[in-house]
C-alpha cells in the first residue's frame, strides 16, 4: 500500500496524533472534568484566565482519537477568548475546525464543549465576582 | 515502513494456489450450477469437488452434509433459525452460551421476539463455559444448543466434545459455530458430537463470500432464504462458484498446514506476550494463558488507563493492524458483550486491543510490536487524566491494585453522572 | 464444434476489465471494511466507490440507499420480509403479482405461515400485469407491494412507473425485482416511483456473490440475516469485497453500454424467433411479441408434441446451451409457476425452452441456432407417441388446432390416470 | 472446454441420443401407452410375441432424457424374454443396466416397467389363453 488511509480526516488526525496544548496548568484558575455516559471517554480542561481572558488552556483525554483530537482543538480555538465569549462556544465550531467528523464521534466534540464550560463554571464558582460583569477585569 | 498484520481474526489474504483454482470460474466456467447444459455441468462437478474437500477437512461423513452460503453469519443464521422454524412443533426453546457471536446472539434475539425463549449460559471469567450448565439449562422444550468452538474475541476453547455429550445424551441437536477455530485447530465434528458446525474460509486465506454449514441427518432445518431449489433446497440463490471452489482449496490446504500453522502461531504468541507484560505495566490478558484453552492466534489485552482505538490508531500509524473491543471502535458504541459477560472490569474493556496472528508473522514482528506498543501505551497515558489520577492517588488500578484511591468505574459514572455501562 | 450460449439469463461471463478491478481485492487489499487500520479503510474506500457506481446506475439519490446482498435471492427475502417485519405492527398484507421469481413468492409462503396474507394478482395470458389489479388488492393493512420490473420466464415488461403512481398514491412502499431487467433495460428508481429495488450484477457480466437492495427512506426495513453492524445494520456478515468492486464496476459498464446491448440483441432476437418460426412448425413464443412490451433477450419458447429437457440436452450435445421452464427439468418435478400462472396449456408447457441473449452472440450462430433446433425437433417428434398420434388424428395441436382430436392434456390425463398439473 | 460434461452417465446418454427400438411395431401383439403423472411423461411400447417369448420390442416416448434412455433399455432387456419372464420384470433392471439414474428421474424407469405391463396386459387381453400357460406356445 502506497497510499495511507485514515478513518478521519488530516486534521483531526494531524490533532489527534500531535495535539495541542496537551498536559495540565500549574495553579490554573478553573479545571472541569467530565465524562460521556456514552461511551465512557473522559475529558479534563484546565484553564489559565487573566483579565477576563482565556490566556492558556489545556487538556487531558480518556478517549477515541477523536476525543483527543476534539479537546485539541477546542483548547485551541477558545485560547484568548473571554469567559463571557466562551461560554457561548458550541461543539458546532470544533467540528467545523476539525473539518468534520463521523456521525458516531459527534458527540466527542460535545464533550469537549462540557468540559470547558465545567472549566469555565468551575473559574466562576472560584470567582463569583466574574459572574456577572463581562469582560470585568478580574485579577488572577 | 515496517507493517504488521495482527487483525488475522478479521481478515486473511487468499492464499495464490486458492485464487489460481478460483480463476476459471470468473470468465471461462462462468455457468450456473443449476443448468443442465455443459456450462452448467462443468461448474457443478467444480462445486461437488468443493463440497467434498469441505467435507474432509471437518471429518462429515457425506458431502451431502455440506451446504454453502455466503459467510458465516449467514451460517449461523441458517443453523439457529433453520433448526428452530423446523421444530416450532417440538418447542420453542434454545439454549446458547453468553458470548456467542453477535451472529448467533442476534439470531437468537429475533427468535425471542417471534416467541422463543433461551437460555444464555454463563462462562467463567476466562470465557469458559461449565459443561453442567448447559446441561442444566435444558429444558423438554430445548430444540438447539448452540455453542462456539473458540471464542472469536478472547480466544477461549470451549469443552466441545463434552457438550456435545450431553446434547446426544437429551437428544438435543448441537450446533457448534467452528468460525474462529476452523483452519487454526482441528475440526472433528463427528469428535464435537455436533449435528450443525458453520465456518468461513476467509478466516484461514481462503475466499471471503462463502460460508459454510455443516449439517448431519440427526437435525431438522428448513431454509431462511427462500426461492429457488439450490444446495439440496437449503439455501436458495445463484451459487457464488468462484468462491465455493476457492473454500474448498482453502479447507483441504488448511488440513495440511494446520499442524504448522498452529505451531508457528502458539510460538509467536508466547513471544508477543511476554514481551508484552515484560515491557508494559498495568497490561492484562484476557482469557485463559496461551496454551491448551486458549487458541493460538489470539491475545486479547486490556491496558488500563488508556482507550482502545487511541491505541488501535496509533499502531495502525506505526504499521501495526490490530482490533479493540472498546466501546469507541465499535459501531453501536457498546464495548464487545463478551467482554462485558465475562465480568471485564468497564475500564480494562476501554483499553481493549485484539491481536491476532496469522501464519506470515515473524517473531521479528513480534518484537517491533512490543517496542512500538510501550512507546504508544507511554504516550496515550501521558494524554490520559486517568494515569494522573491513578498517579497521584485518586483512583486505583484493577490489574495490580495498590490500596488507594476509588475505582476507574466509580470515577468516571461521578464525572459523567451516569454508571458507565 | 459450435457452440452458441444462449442461457444468459442463468449466467454472464465476467468482463476482463471487472475482473482485473476485483483482483488487487483477493491477494493484496483483504481487509475486512469494519477494522478500522489501514487494511480496512481502504476497502472502505473501494466500496464506498462501488455504492456510489451502483446508486448512479439506478439514479438514486444517495449511495446510502444501496445496500450489498450475497445475491438476488438475498436481496428479494430482504425487501420482502425485511419491509414486512419492520412494519408488522401496521398490517400484515402484502400484494404481489402471480408470475414473481420463486425468491419473492417463496418469501411471501414462508410469512404466510407466520400470520401474513398475501395477495397476488393474476396477470394476462402474455404476462401482462394490469395496474388496477394492483390497486383493488391493497388493503389499509397492506404494508408492501412487489412487483418485477420484467419476468425472468417470459420477457413480459411490467408498467412499472404505473403501479408506483397507485403505490405513492395509497402510501405503499413498493418494490421491483429488477433482476432480470438490470443490465438490459434502463433503471431509474425515482422515475418508476420504486422504494426497493433488487438486482445482481452476475445478470450483466459483473462477478457473482453479491447482490444489490436499493431502500429509500419511505419504506421501513429491518435486518433478516442478523450479527455484526455491516451494511448500515441492514445486512450483517463479512462483505464480499472483490464481488462488490466488481459489481460496481459491472453497473457502471452496463450503464454505458446499455443501448449498444439492447440494439445487438433486439436484433438477434428478431432474427432467432423468425428463423424457427420459419423453420418449425407448431412453436410458438411465450409473452409478448418482441418489441416494446418483451425484453430483447429473451425468447420464450414451446413447441408441441416434445418434452422440454429432450430438447435442452439435444442442445446442448450440438453445443448449445439453453435453459427450459418443463417439469422435467426443474428440480421439484414441476413446471414453471410461470407458465401456469399465464394459463399455458400443459404440454406446451412441457415443451418449454427458453433461450435468453447476450452482447456477444452473432447472427451466424442465431442461424445454427435454427438450423440445429429444427433437426432436433424432427428427431424427437419421430420418437414422441404424442407427434405420432396428433398425425394420426387421435390429438389435436394447441397452436395450430386442425378441429381433429381430443387435447395433448386430456390424452395425458387419461392415460396417466391423473389430471397433468 | 475440452472435455464434455454430462448430466448422466454415458450409458445414458448414449441411449438418450441413439435410442435403440424406437418407433412402432406394424400389427403389435400387444401395444401399452402409459403416462407419469409426476411430470407429465408419455412411453408407449409395443410388443411382437412369438411362441411366448418377446421377439420384438419398440418404443416412443414423450419425455426427458432419462426417459427415453429408459424406454431404450427396457426394451433392449426384455426382448427375447418370454412373457412370464417379462411379467416379473422391475425397474431396478433398467436403472441397474442404465448405470443408475439420478434420483429425481428414477420414476421415469418405473414408467417403463409400466409402459411394458401395460403391453403385456394388452397382449394377455387379446391372448387370455396366454394367461394361464406359462411359455405356451400362441401362434402370432
Ligand atoms: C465466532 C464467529 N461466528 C460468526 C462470525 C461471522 O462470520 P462472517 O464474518 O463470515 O459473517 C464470526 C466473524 O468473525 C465469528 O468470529
Ligand atoms: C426475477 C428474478 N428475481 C430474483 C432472482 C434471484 O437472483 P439470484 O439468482 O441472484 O439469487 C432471479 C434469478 O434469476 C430472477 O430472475
Amino acid at each position: 500500500m502506497s497510499e495511507t488511509y485514515t478513518l478521519y480526516n488530516e486534521t483531526v488526525m494531524d490533532h489527534f496524533l500531535n495535539p495541542r496544548n496537551m498536559g495540565d496548568i500549574k495553579d490554573a484558575d478553573g479545571v472541569g472534568e467530565v465524562g460521556a455516559a456514552a461511551c465512557g471517554d473522559i475529558m479534563k480542561i484546565s484553564l489559565k484566565i487573566r483579565e477576563g481572558r482565556i490566556e492558556d488552556a489545556r487538556f487531558k483525554t480518556f478517549g477515541c482519537g477523536s476525543a483527543i483530537a476534539s479537546s485539541s482543538m477546542a483548547t485551541e480555538l477558545i485560547k484568548g477568548r473571554t469567559v463571557q465569549e466562551a461560554m457561548g462556544f458550541t461543539n458546532q465550531e470544533v467540528v467545523t475546525a476539525l473539518g468534520g467528523l463521523p456521525p458516531v464521534k459527534i458527540h466527542c466534540s460535545v464533550l469537549a464543549e462540557e468540559a470547558l464550560k465545567a472549566a469555565l463554571e468551575d473559574y466562576i464558582k472560584r470567582h463569583p465576582e466574574a459572574a456577572g460583569k463581562p469582560d470585568a477585569t478580574i485579577p488572577a | 515502513m515496517t507493517r504488521v498484520f495482527l487483525d488475522h481474526q478479521s481478515a486473511t489474504p487468499l492464499l495464490p494456489e486458492v485464487f489460481e483454482e478460483m480463476k476459471p470460474y470468473f470468465m471461462e466456467a462462468y455457468g450456473n450450477p443449476s443448468s443442465l447444459h455443459q456450462h452448467g455441468l462443468r461448474v457443478r462437478d467444480a462445486m461437488k469437488k468443493a463440497r467434498a474437500r469441505v467435507a474432509a477437512f471437518i471429518n462429515a461423513e457425506s458431502e451431502e452434509e455440506i451446504f454453502f452460503t455466503s459467510d458465516g453469519t449467514e451460517s449461523a443464521n441458517l443453523a439457529i433459525k433453520g433448526v428452530a422454524y423446523a421444530n416450532e412443533r417440538r418447542g420453542k426453546h434454545l439454549v446458547v452460551s453468553a458470548i456467542e457471536h453477535p451472529s448467533v446472539m442476534n439470531s437468537v434475539e429475533f427468535l425471542e421476539k417471534q416467541g422463543w425463549t433461551c437460555a444464555r449460559a454463563p462462562v467463567d471469567p476466562q470465557g469458559r463455559l461449565r459443561p453442567e450448565a448447559i446441561a442444566e439449562a435444558i429444558t423438554p422444550q430445548t430444540t438447539l444448543i448452540a455453542v462456539h468452538h473458540v471464542n472469536h474475541d478472547i480466544g477461549t476453547i470451549e469443552p466441545i466434545a463434552q457438550i456435545g455429550r450431553i446434547a446426544a445424551e437429551k437428544g438435543v441437536p448441537f450446533y457448534v459455530d467452528c468460525e474462529a477455530s476452523a483452519g487454526w485447530l482441528p475440526i472433528d465434528v463427528q469428535a464435537m458430537g455436533a449435528n450443525l458446525v458453520s465456518f468461513s474460509p476467509h478466516r484461514f486465506y481462503g475466499p471471503k463470500g462463502v460460508g459454510v454449514l455443516y449439517r448431519n441427518r440427526k437435525a431438522r432445518i428448513v431454509s431462511i432464504l427462500h426461492g429457488g431449489v439450490q444446495e439440496g433446497g437449503r439455501r436458495a440463490g445463484t451459487e457464488n462458484v468462484p468462491a465455493i471452489v476457492g473454500g474448498g482449496l482453502a479447507a483441504e490446504i488448511a488440513a495440511r498446514e494446520l499442524p504448522r500453522r498452529v505451531a508457528r502461531t502458539a510460538l509467536l504468541q508466547r513471544r508477543l506476550w511476554e514481551g508484552l507484560k515484560a515491557r508494559i505495566p498495568y497490561i492484562r490478558l484476557n482469557g485463559p494463558e496461551p496454551g491448551p484453552e486458549r487458541i493460538s492466534t489470539n491475545l486479547n489485552l486490556s491496558t488500563e488507563f488508556i482507550e482502545g482505538e487511541g491505541q488501535l490508531l496509533s499502531l495502525d500509524i506505526s504499521g501495526v493492524a490490530v482490533a479493540s473491543g472498546s466501546s469507541c471502535v465499535s459501531k453501536s458504541l457498546k464495548i464487545s458483550h463478551v467482554l462485558a459477560a465475562i465480568g471485564l472490569d468497564h475500564a480494562l474493556a476501554q483499553g481493549n486491543i485484539i491481536m491476532t496472528l496469522g501464519q506470515d508473522n515473524t517473531e521479528q514482528e513480534m518484537d517491533y510490536v512490543v517496542e512500538t506498543f510501550a512507546k504508544i501505551v507511554t504516550k496515550l497515558r501521558a494524554m490520559s487524566p486517568m494515569w494522573e489520577e491513578f498517579e497521584s492517588g485518586v483512583i486505583d488500578s484493577v490489574i495490580s491494585p495498590t490500596g488507594r484511591g476509588k475505582s476507574f468505574t466509580d470515577h468516571a459514572a461521578s464525572i459523567s453522572g451516569k454508571p458507565a455501562h
